[in-house]
């Protein structure tokens, strides 16, 4: 068992790694954020009171579009040079692979959060969130099973030649839920805090997604990995 | 050591291995020859557990590759035709990943006296992108034996290589076979198999048509023999 | 009413569509086998 | 010797009839007519919503007989994700297509009901989206299916979709629910369930019958779609065989 976190730990640290040598992927991320919201700026008025309720919505798309350009690099930078073989060739099992690449991608995706989300607020005007704690919960809640199973199915995309165009395609209608509950509670986080049980029930919708597509990851990964 | 039982593969409707049966011994180093797509790397990707076999058996030191796979992969050292390498890495950083990937206790210093022997000292800081085909070569024949695999299973591992590092590769192998490093070895370099292989198999339609001592014998011999098998109908 | 001849006429539409596309095959198919039996009995 | 004994196999196997698909066939088909003038003729007409509601039969039927094909798909996976035997994954492959027919068949009547009579073509009611995810989910499943590789790559990566994509529905569902009940709070007396105990008897057993009728119709064209998978792949084999036999 220590060995699994162990080599989930080398994994990680060897992506978060190549990503600090390389600068491609988070660099390309946040700056896709930025344009998300430079984008949103043109569809929804800045200076409109009633653009304050589509940022929750904004944020969410934030995370899934610059999420799913980390995603798909995870898997296919491992294709060159047939690295991927010989981390299976290796004694490291497939799972533990799969969380080491899930903890890389998740450390991505919170710092694009950490840049872009105070951004967003800062050019919408944004400065009444309801409760900062709630609302960092539902945001790690959110990109953890997002990322959980995107990191899943991007090693299942990643089989096919044209993985870039095949992964929204699965990964999409799959996160569904997590899309509705994350974007219901950070809503009523950011602007309606006197609904807080709502927003819990919500997290708790998102937290037991979580809970079964982490576990069912962990276990059916094996057979994706696969040569 | 390695004992392979009725292997077979097959992709779609394909048949790649037609029942191989195999045995080689501890210590001992095998060459493994055949005509183009008679299914000698698909034998090694098997024998390296990338691939799952159709039906058949596979043993290595006693350990059955089924039930087994997680002690068998610490065993084995592979080098395929791709390097296995993270092109932005440095060779240091690379052989320290996969000696940690491999659970090796001190890989650092046996990373960078591993590298001063295939002879890339110099070369230590550098990322692997840079390299010219034949010092990839040498840093990916270091890390398949960063972990002291007891059986290396090596692709054409000759081709593309300059004099120099072919003569390491040779003497990386003869000093592994000291240690008692069983060698399985796909080549089309009969000059490079004469040289350091003691027995060589041939593989022809994903079967096993040939396997015969070559201690002492010269190329010429093993050329005419091999053109005998593959070229003069045995099937 | 015509939401309804609709509605069932799309239906159909659908399933016979199916059914068709999957008749094709068959004859398909069985012409290839035709073809391999000939090829077989050649040999 | 080997050759000779294959090429007698040949004919038994492509032109074996199964009894089973043909009492399929004629029930399947008897059904559906039964279905219709149950549907047709024999069942009242709804006081509010008038002859538009008899789309509901088809609709209902095939979005529960697509249900148990997505179920099946579902339990085929896993047994060949276990067994890894080819003909797990054709069963699977065959009954997702039939489901996938028969959910866009759900798609389209509901959006004429809903015009009909809410006088909108689309209503972001439930079970409607939940279908729509549904549809996108197998439509990925088929994506993951036309990859190039082996089978047997393709049947395990399908498989495994398969089964998340199936865990997914119903947490789909719960979520759309939630989140339409709590903002968008349903004022259309959709679907069965909401109109209760209020519904005829005969309107029931019109909705049994068609069920059933679908039911077995799912039956036989998992049974032919199963067989003229089984043929091509047959086909396949043998004209690989050919293949080597003039290579050699």
């Amino acid at each position: 068992m220590s060995g699994f976190f162990k080599n989930a730990f080398l994994i990680a640290k060897k992506d978060l790694y190549s990503e600090l040598r390389t600068r491609q992927v988070l660099g390309t991320m946040i700056i896709f954020s930025g344009l998300v919201i430079l984008v949103f700026s043109f569809a929804f008025d800045p200076a409109q009171n009633t653009t304050k309720a589509v940022i929750p919505g904004v944020i969410w798309v934030i995370i899934v579009f610059s999420g799913i350009l980390g995603l798909n690099r995870s898997f296919i930078s491992e294709q060159r040079n047939d690295t991927m073989q010989a981390l299976l060739i290796s004694p490291m099992d497939p799972s533990s692979i799969y969380f080491g690449k899930l903890l890389a991608n998740f450390t991505m995706i919170l710092i694009v959060e950490l840049v872009s989300v105070p951004f967003l607020f800062l050019l919408f005007d944004f400065h009444s969130i309801g409760s900062v704690g709630y609302f960092l919960l539902v945001l790690f809640l959110g990109s953890f099973g997002f990322i959980s199973i995107g990191t899943f199915l991007a090693a299942l995309a990643a089989n096919s030649k044209s993985s870039e165009m095949l992964l929204p395609l699965l990964l999409f209608p799959v996160t569904s839920p997590i899309l509705i509950g994350a974007v219901q509670a950070t809503k009523i986080i950011l602007s309606n805090i006197e609904k807080l049980p709502d927003a819990v029930a919500w997290m708790q919708l998102i937290g037991a997604y979580d809970v079964i597509f982490f576990v069912l990851c962990l276990i059916l990964v094996e057979y994706v990995m696969e040569v | 050591m390695i004992v392979a039982r009725k292997l077979t593969k097959q992709a779609d409707d394909k048949f790649i291995l037609r029942g191989i049966d195999l045995e080689i011994n501890k210590g001992e180093t095998v060459a493994i020859l055949g005509p183009n797509g008679a299914g000698k790397s698909t034998l090694l990707k098997v024998l390296a557990t990338l691939i799952k076999p159709t039906s058949g058996l596979v043993s290595i030191k006693g350990l059955e590759m089924k039930k087994s796979q997680h002690e068998i992969r610490k065993l084995l050292g592979y080098l395929p035709h791709s390097s296995f390498l993270y092109d932005h890495f440095t060779p240091l950083e690379n052989l320290v990943f996969y000696g940690a990937a491999y659970g090796m206790d001190h890989i650092e210093e046996k990373a960078v006296s591993l590298i001063s022997s295939v002879g890339l000292s110099f070369f230590l800081n550098e990322p692997v992108k840079n390299f010219s085909r034949g010092m990839v070569q040498r840093v990916a024949i270091a890390r398949a034996i960063i972990h002291d695999p007891e059986v290396l299973l090596l692709d054409e591992p000759h081709t593309g290589l300059d004099q120099g590092a072919a003569d390491t590769l040779n003497s990386v192998i003869l000093t592994m076979k000291e240690k008692g490093t069983t060698t399985l070895m796909v080549t089309h370099d009969f000059k490079q198999a004469a040289e350091i292989c003691e027995r060589a198999v041939v593989i022809k339609n994903g079967k096993l048509i040939a396997n015969f001592c070559l201690n002492g014998k010269d190329v010429n011999f093993l050329h005419s023999k091999y053109t005998e098998l593959v070229e003069g109908g045995a099937s | 009413m015509t939401y309804l001849v609709v509605a069932y006429s799309i239906v159909w539409l659908i399933m016979f569509g199916y059914i068709y596309s999957l008749g094709k095959k068959q004859t398909k198919l069985l012409k290839e086998i035709e073809f391999l039996k000939e090829m077989e009995n050649e040999h | 010797m080997e050759a000779c004994a294959e090429k007698e196999k040949v004919p038994v196997f492509f032109e074996r009839k199964s009894s089973l698909e043909k009492a399929l066939f004629i029930g399947a088909a008897a059904g559906l007519l039964i279905s219709f003038y149950l549907i047709f003729i024999w069942s009242p007409i709804e006081k509010t919503m008038g002859l538009v509601q008899k789309i509901f039969y088809i609709h209902v039927a095939s979005a529960s007989t697509a249900f148990i094909a997505f179920f099946i798909v579902f339990v085929f996976s896993l047994l060949f994700i276990i067994k890894r035997k080819r003909i797990f994954d054709t069963y699977a492959k065959v009954s997702a297509e039939i489901g996938l027919v028969l959910t866009t068949i759900v798609l389209t009547t509901g959006p004429i009901w809903a015009k009909s009579s809410w006088n909108t073509w689309w209503a972001w009611e439930p079970r409607l989206t939940t279908t729509l995810i549904l549809w996108f989910i197998y439509m990925a499943y088929f994506m993951i299916r036309q990859m190039d590789g082996v089978w047997e790559k393709k049947a395990r990566l399908a498989a495994v979709f398969g089964m998340i994509g199936f865990i997914d529905v119903p947490i789909v569902f719960f979520s759309i629910r939630w989140w339409q009940s709590k903002f968008h709070p349903i004022v259309f007396g959709a679907g069965p369930s909401q109109q209760g105990g209020g519904v005829d008897e005969r309107m029931l057993v019109t909705l049994l019958v068609t069920i059933f009728a679908v039911l077995l119709l799912y039956g036989y064209l998992l049974l032919k779609g199963v067989a003229l998978e089984g043929m091509k792949i047959t086909l396949n084999h043998r004209k690989e065989k050919i293949r080597e036999r003039l290579i050699q």
